[in-house]
């Protein structure tokens, strides 16, 4: 239903496209990242509604998956393979020792989705027409050169990083350590108090 | 010469400060705090009245901080009237003092009395000296605060903090127009010095002046007593007797006669103003001098009698007649102080305040009988004493004024008043005297006396015999025009000069500077005088036991109460603003307070409906957040 | 490439993060929703930076940072599912009442009381 | 760069993903073979039993393809592909000789390669978890528990030698490299060698697998083809793990004589390291879980920071 607004709007503002190819003549590059897009909102989709625990985390790797190649389509290359490294390497791998350690069941769970789910579903949809209607209203004419650059090399964001940006940068190694005692200490002090461990 | 009056003034204010932060811990060292400095500001004043002499003004002053578009001078003016009404003050303060130290040798709160009366002196020095108007009604206010808290000394009792309150509102309610009337008089003169509002104003008056002058007399009618704010002065007699001698008789109820001569011209040019002060006047001294008439407690007789006399001071300044005014209040402070202590030696003896069970004390302490006699005669105006020619040269003027004012005197009529009330109240004055005096030393005693505890000490004795001189001797300053005309100057501050008197360049006409009696005003005057002490004498002679005060008949339970003002207060102002105040309650608490109540309850309702969506689910708050994150974000959408 | 695919991506990516967060019951569940709305915002920035031409790079450099907080997030958030899971056994948000209003809602208190009764959280 | 260049080079690349595991698969066979005198895989095809591989082949391809009744079947069967892909993918990225010999030049390459490598551990885990079998389950938290320990030395260790050569880029450290980078980057090496077995839950790191405690852990359930599949994932690993370290630590295709005998000399560093794999696995014992975790996070990795350290303070000393 919103893919299918999505279209609409994107129908509507090419009428008044300004700026760059119509949206009717699609490049190579335009394609593929609808087309990925597509699997990535399928995925992320099935994450949200899959009734298997496991399966969410399994989607949710695609779905960070596509978003990685979307990155590269996007010429950012760095961001793309820090966000395999993290996201999929670290994050999801956390996520399913999480969810192997709260005895994630095999099979259909039942009490997944709460029972609120149409109101989510009116918040989330209201939430996104908006969402939608500002953005497509104010950047429909939009459009991204993505030519011959290396913006999105490690070389450049490194650069940009560690030359510009680099207090928040060392504010945010403080913010991880903050993270990591602290996750130590949520998992620890539970042991603590009951004596010899489980 | 103007240091010297800072000193006198800053020394009763030090010991004041030190007398109530260290007067608790050490108080053998209070009695000489408290008279020690002002025994120096007493020399000091002296000095000062004396180097003064007969020369103009001297004034000096540091400006303060600008605080505005009118600049206040911290300065003192020293004049001829400044001189010598500080000099009467001190004087009087330091007597109060030396009599306190022996009077309230007893008393546990004898440290902070003391410091307050040193204080007093302070503020009153202050309103004498100052040359800024702003500074004068520091030192008002200042004063009114520690007539508060020595009205309340005894303040157990309920009668004591009834009577500070009431005079500390009473005095308060003159003081807000005086306040204005002082903004007034500097807006329109462009400044609060005196000098500058004296010479100021044009001579045929000014709009602000009068103006500023008529809110003035609001302030001068509650510091000094006059109708309609006379009430609080019998009541003030509450406090300790040395204070209702030094503050209600002597120096603060002067206060207000001060002011109107210390801003003389400005009211000289303002006719309205000294119509209203006359009839205020005229009231005045012929009710108070029925009321004290009526009165059985003898400070009360006092009070009243000093609301009288501060009337005949009042309306000699009606009737032009400022340095008989000064002068009058230069010997009314003397015997009237001499008669309050005097009376305080005899509650002393008799134990007790009520002339009905007083009499004999004659045989008793033969000194008081004698000085009070002196004070009483003073008071009647007994020809040789000193009231005698201060009332006369006050009724002499008013003749003046009356018969062949000129231009530039006050309106005829206010002469005729004062005249005709001064005369009046004459003989009223000649008639309670009487009754007192005979009523408190002759006939027998009608209750037994109280076992004499001790001799009277001497230090409350030896200011009486101290006052007992001016009393009798102070009215020869005025017999001479190079006496005390010459002393107080000109009414603007300028010296006096015969030379000049003789060339019309002083502001008034030259009769009003003869404080010479007069023959026709001192014939009707002694003339009553003698019919009220007559027939006094003649009632207390057919009944020595009765009061002769029967003779006022049903007038008399009325009179003793004052004329019940305070029930016309109650009725006209007190009870109408109950009856605001309980309407304003009603409103508050029904109408308000519906609101503010419906408004708790509404949110309580709400607050309980809002109670049941707080179910714990997270998800539940977040889904309520966002969507009304979304209807927002909408409706500015759909509105822009 | 016109700049709505990557914003309709984003914004369509954020919506459905957005309905997991709040009709998932996991705990874990709604952590991963939260990931899909933070790369929602990831894919935002790193269009505008490229459409920019942002010469400090402030959207990428802000997509680190995103990323980096999210893994930070993410074992934060696991720890304290772990911690409520190991205490009352479950990793139910929606039964997780400890914030309701007390007597609002009668299933809180039931959890509460099973919660008490459970050997071990007499500990705590 | 045509089409049909990129055709080629992916077929290039495929066929020695196709073919080197097997190589270190018949090569750990003999060497363990020798080094133990087992006799079995000595034995088929006569000549020091160089049948075997074939053996197994057919042996594996023979077995039924069991999946469990209370398995997930799907996640079940994808498990071993998620696996092993990632290895296919990463060698695209590992320059064999000088100049262009290179599946594909990748800017950030030590991030890409480091990155995809971490995927395949999700093969573990989706293999252990679906297998609805406790020891598998078992098998899998121990192997996240591993890859979230050793990850971090190993990313060290590499970003090491990137700062080194100030490049990301694979053939760009290569292009830098010089012999002395040999002592420099020594603890590097072993720390990034160490961390990578650990990775790929080879012996002494394989408490993941271990057959004697939780009988095979992730892979306890699987048989033949699928089996093979994970096996040869753990060989293409070695490959991985081994032409990495020669690329990133011994200098690739570095070496006497000329430039263009450069792929000899990292297919032979490859292999040293390959035997080494091996020969480790023949000669140390298992560590202990919680030995395993405390050697990563007090051994390799305040190791790998000192060689951080060493690295940035020569760096800057040459600069």
């Amino acid at each position: 239903m919103t893919a299918g607004l999505a279209a609409a709007t994107v129908a509507a503002a090419d009428l008044s496209g300004r700026g760059g190819p119509g949206f009717l003549s699609p490049t190579g590059a335009e394609v593929a990242f609808v087309l990925i897009g597509l699997v990535v909102l399928g995925s992320a989709l099935l994450v949200v509604t899959t009734s298997q625990i496991v399966h969410a985390a399994l989607w949710l790797v695609v779905t960070l998956g596509g978003l990685a190649a979307e990155y590269l389509l996007l010429t950012a290359e760095f961001i793309a393979w820090v966000q395999v490294l993290i996201y999929i390497g670290a994050v999801v791998v956390l996520l399913l020792f999480g969810l192997m350690l709260t005895r994630a069941p095999i099979g259909r769970s039942t009490e997944l989705d709460s029972l609120k789910r149409w109101p989510a579903v009116l918040v989330a949809v209201g939430a996104t027409a908006t969402l939608l209607t500002v953005v497509v209203d104010a950047f429909h004419s939009a459009y991204l050169d993505l030519g011959k650059t290396d913006d999105g090399s490690a070389r450049v964001t490194g650069e940009s990083l560690f030359r510009v940006w680099v207090l928040p940068f060392e504010v945010l190694s403080v913010l991880l350590l903050a993270a990591l005692i602290g996750a130590i200490v949520l998992s620890r002090g539970r042991a603590d108090a009951d004596g010899k461990g489980r | 010469m103007t240091t010297a009056a800072a000193l006198a003034t800053g020394l009763p204010f030090l010991a004041a400060v030190l007398g109530l932060a260290f007067g608790r811990r050490f108080p053998a060292a209070a009695r000489a705090l408290a008279t020690l400095p002002l025994a120096a500001s007493v020399l000091l004043t002296w000095a000062v009245a004396v180097r003064h002499d007969s020369g103009g003004v001297t004034e000096h002053g540091t400006e303060l901080t600008p605080t505005g578009a009118l600049d206040i001078t911290l300065s003192m003016r020293v004049d001829g009237l400044s001189a010598i009404v500080a000099a009467l003050v001190a004087t009087v303060a330091l007597l109060v003092q030396v009599y306190s130290a022996a009077y309230m040798r007893k008393d546990p709160r004898y440290s902070s009395y003391a410091a307050l009366i040193s204080l007093f002196s302070a503020a009153m020095l202050l309103v004498v000296y100052t040359g800024d108007l702003i500074v004068l009604l520091v030192g008002w206010e200042v004063m009114g605060v520690c007539s508060y808290f020595l009205i309340g000394h005894y303040w157990e009792t309920e009668v004591a903090r009834a009577a500070a309150v009431k005079a500390f509102l009473v005095t308060k309610l003159g003081d807000v127009p005086f306040l204005i009337g002082v903004l007034v008089l500097g807006v329109g003169a462009g400044s609060f010095r005196i000098g500058a509002i004296v010479d100021g104003v044009p001579p045929g008056g000014a709009g602000w002046a009068t103006a500023g002058t008529l809110l003035m007399l609001g302030g001068v009618a509650g510091k000094s007593a006059q109708v309609p704010l006379q009430t609080w002065l019998p009541d003030a007699m509450t406090g300790p007797t040395p204070v209702s001698a030094l503050i209600h008789a002597a120096t603060m109820v002067a206060a207000g006669a001060y002011v109107v001569a210390r801003l003389y011209p400005v009211f000289l040019a303002s006719d309205a103003t000294l119509v209203v002060l006359a009839v205020m006047a005229a009231l005045t001294m012929v009710s108070s001098a029925l009321f004290a008439f009526a009165q059985d407690d003898l400070k009360r007789v006092l009070a009243w009698s000093t609301v009288s006399q501060l009337a005949y001071m009042t309306g000699g300044l009606a009737a032009g007649g400022r340095d008989a005014a000064v002068f009058h209040l230069l010997t009314h402070g003397a015997f009237k102080a001499l008669l309050f202590l005097a009376a305080g030696v005899v509650i002393h003896l008799a134990g007790t305040g009520r002339i009905s069970d007083m009499g004999g004390l004659r045989r008793r302490e033969p000194l008081v009988f004698w000085t009070m006699t002196a004070g009483l005669g003073a008071l009647v105006g007994v020809p040789p004493l000193s009231g005698f020619f201060s009332k006369e040269a006050v009724l002499g003027a008013a003749e003046h004024t009356a018969i062949d004012g000129g231009a530039g005197a006050p309106p005829a009529v206010t002469g005729w008043l004062v005249i005709v009330a001064g005369v009046l109240t004459a003989g009223l004055t000649a008639a309670y005297a009487t009754r007192l005096w005979l009523r408190v030393f002759f006939g027998e005693a009608r209750k037994p006396a109280p076992e004499p505890h001790g001799p009277t000490p001497v230090l409350m004795l030896w200011p009486l015999a101290v006052l007992t001189v001016p009393t009798v001797l102070l009215g020869v300053i005025g017999l001479n025009e190079s006496w005390l005309p010459a002393w107080l100057g000109d009414a603007d501050g300028r010296a006096y000069g015969s030379a000049d008197a003789a060339n019309g360049l002083l502001l008034q006409a030259p009769a009003y500077y003869d404080l010479a009696p007069r023959l026709g005003t001192s014939l009707a005057a002694v003339a009553l005088l003698a019919l009220g002490a007559g027939a006094v004498y003649a009632l207390w002679r057919r009944d020595p036991a009765a009061d002769p005060a029967r003779v006022l008949g049903r007038l008399r339970g009325p009179a003793e109460r004052g004329f019940d003002v305070d029930r016309l207060y109650d009725a006209v102002v007190v009870r109408p603003v109950w009856l605001a105040a309980r309407a304003t309650r009603f409103v508050d608490r029904v109408v308000i307070d519906g609101y503010v109540h419906a408004a708790a309850q509404g949110t309580w309702l709400a607050g309980g409906g809002v109670r049941r969506s707080q179910n714990g689910n997270v998800q539940v708050y977040l889904a309520g957040v966002l969507a009304g994150f979304v209807v927002l974000a909408v409706t500015v959408a759909v509105r822009a | 490439m016109h700049l709505v695919y990557p914003l309709v991506l984003a914004v369509l990516l954020f919506g459905i993060g957005l309905y997991g967060v709040l009709a998932r019951r996991n705990a874990v569940l709604v952590l991963m929703s939260v990931e899909l709305m933070l790369n929602a915002v990831n894919v935002n920035l790193v269009a505008f930076d490229m459409w920019l031409r942002d010469t400090l790079h402030a959207g990428q450099a802000l997509t680190l940072f995103v990323i980096t907080i999210a893994a930070a997030e993410i074992g934060l958030g696991l720890a304290i599912v772990l911690m409520i899971f190991r205490n009352r056994a479950t990793s139910d948000v929606s039964a997780l009442r400890d914030l309701a209003e007390p007597g609002a809602v009668p299933r809180a208190r039931r959890r509460l009381r099973t919660a008490r009764t459970r050997p071990g959280s007499e500990a705590a | 760069m045509t089409v049909v260049e990129v055709l080629v080079r992916l077929a290039l690349v495929l066929a020695a993903f196709l073919v080197f595991p097997l190589v270190i698969g018949q090569t750990e066979h003999k060497v363990m073979g020798h080094m133990q005198a087992r006799v079995g895989p000595i034995y088929a095809g006569a000549f020091h039993g160089w049948a075997q591989l074939v053996a197994d082949g057919v042996k594996f391809a023979q077995k039924e393809d069991v999946v469990p009744a209370g398995a997930d079947r799907r996640v079940f069967r994808l498990a071993p592909a998620i696996a092993l892909i990632p290895y296919m993918v990463v060698l695209i990225a590992i320059p064999v000789g000088s100049g262009d010999l290179v599946g594909r030049s990748i800017d950030a390459g030590v991030f890409f390669v480091l990155a995809v490598m971490g995927v395949g551990v999700l093969g573990s885990l989706m293999g252990g978890w679906a297998s609805a079998n406790k020891f598998s389950l078992l098998g899998s938290l121990r192997t996240a528990a591993q890859l979230m320990a050793y990850e971090l030395p190993m990313l060290l260790a590499g970003a090491s030698v990137a700062m080194a050569a100030g490049t990301l880029s694979l053939t760009g450290i290569l292009g830098q490299w010089e012999w002395w980078w040999l002592p420099w980057q020594a603890v590097g090496g072993v720390v990034f060698f160490t961390a990578g077995l650990a990775e790929l839950q080879r012996p002494p790191f394989d408490m993941p697998v271990a057959d004697s405690e939780i009988i095979f852990g992730a892979y306890t359930e699987y048989t033949g083809l699928r089996f093979a599949l994970f096996l040869l994932a753990e060989y293409a690993g070695i490959l991985v793990l081994c032409a990495l370290t020669t690329v990133l630590f011994l200098g690739g295709w570095h070496g006497p004589w000329s430039d263009d005998l450069g792929w000899l000399w990292t297919l032979l560093k490859t292999g040293v390291l390959a035997f080494v794999v091996i020969w480790l696995r023949v000669s140390y014992p298992r560590l202990r879980e919680d030995q395993l975790q405390k050697l990563a996070w007090t051994g390799l990795i305040p190791l790998a920071l000192a060689q951080l350290v060493l690295t940035g303070v020569v760096r800057v000393a040459i600069a």
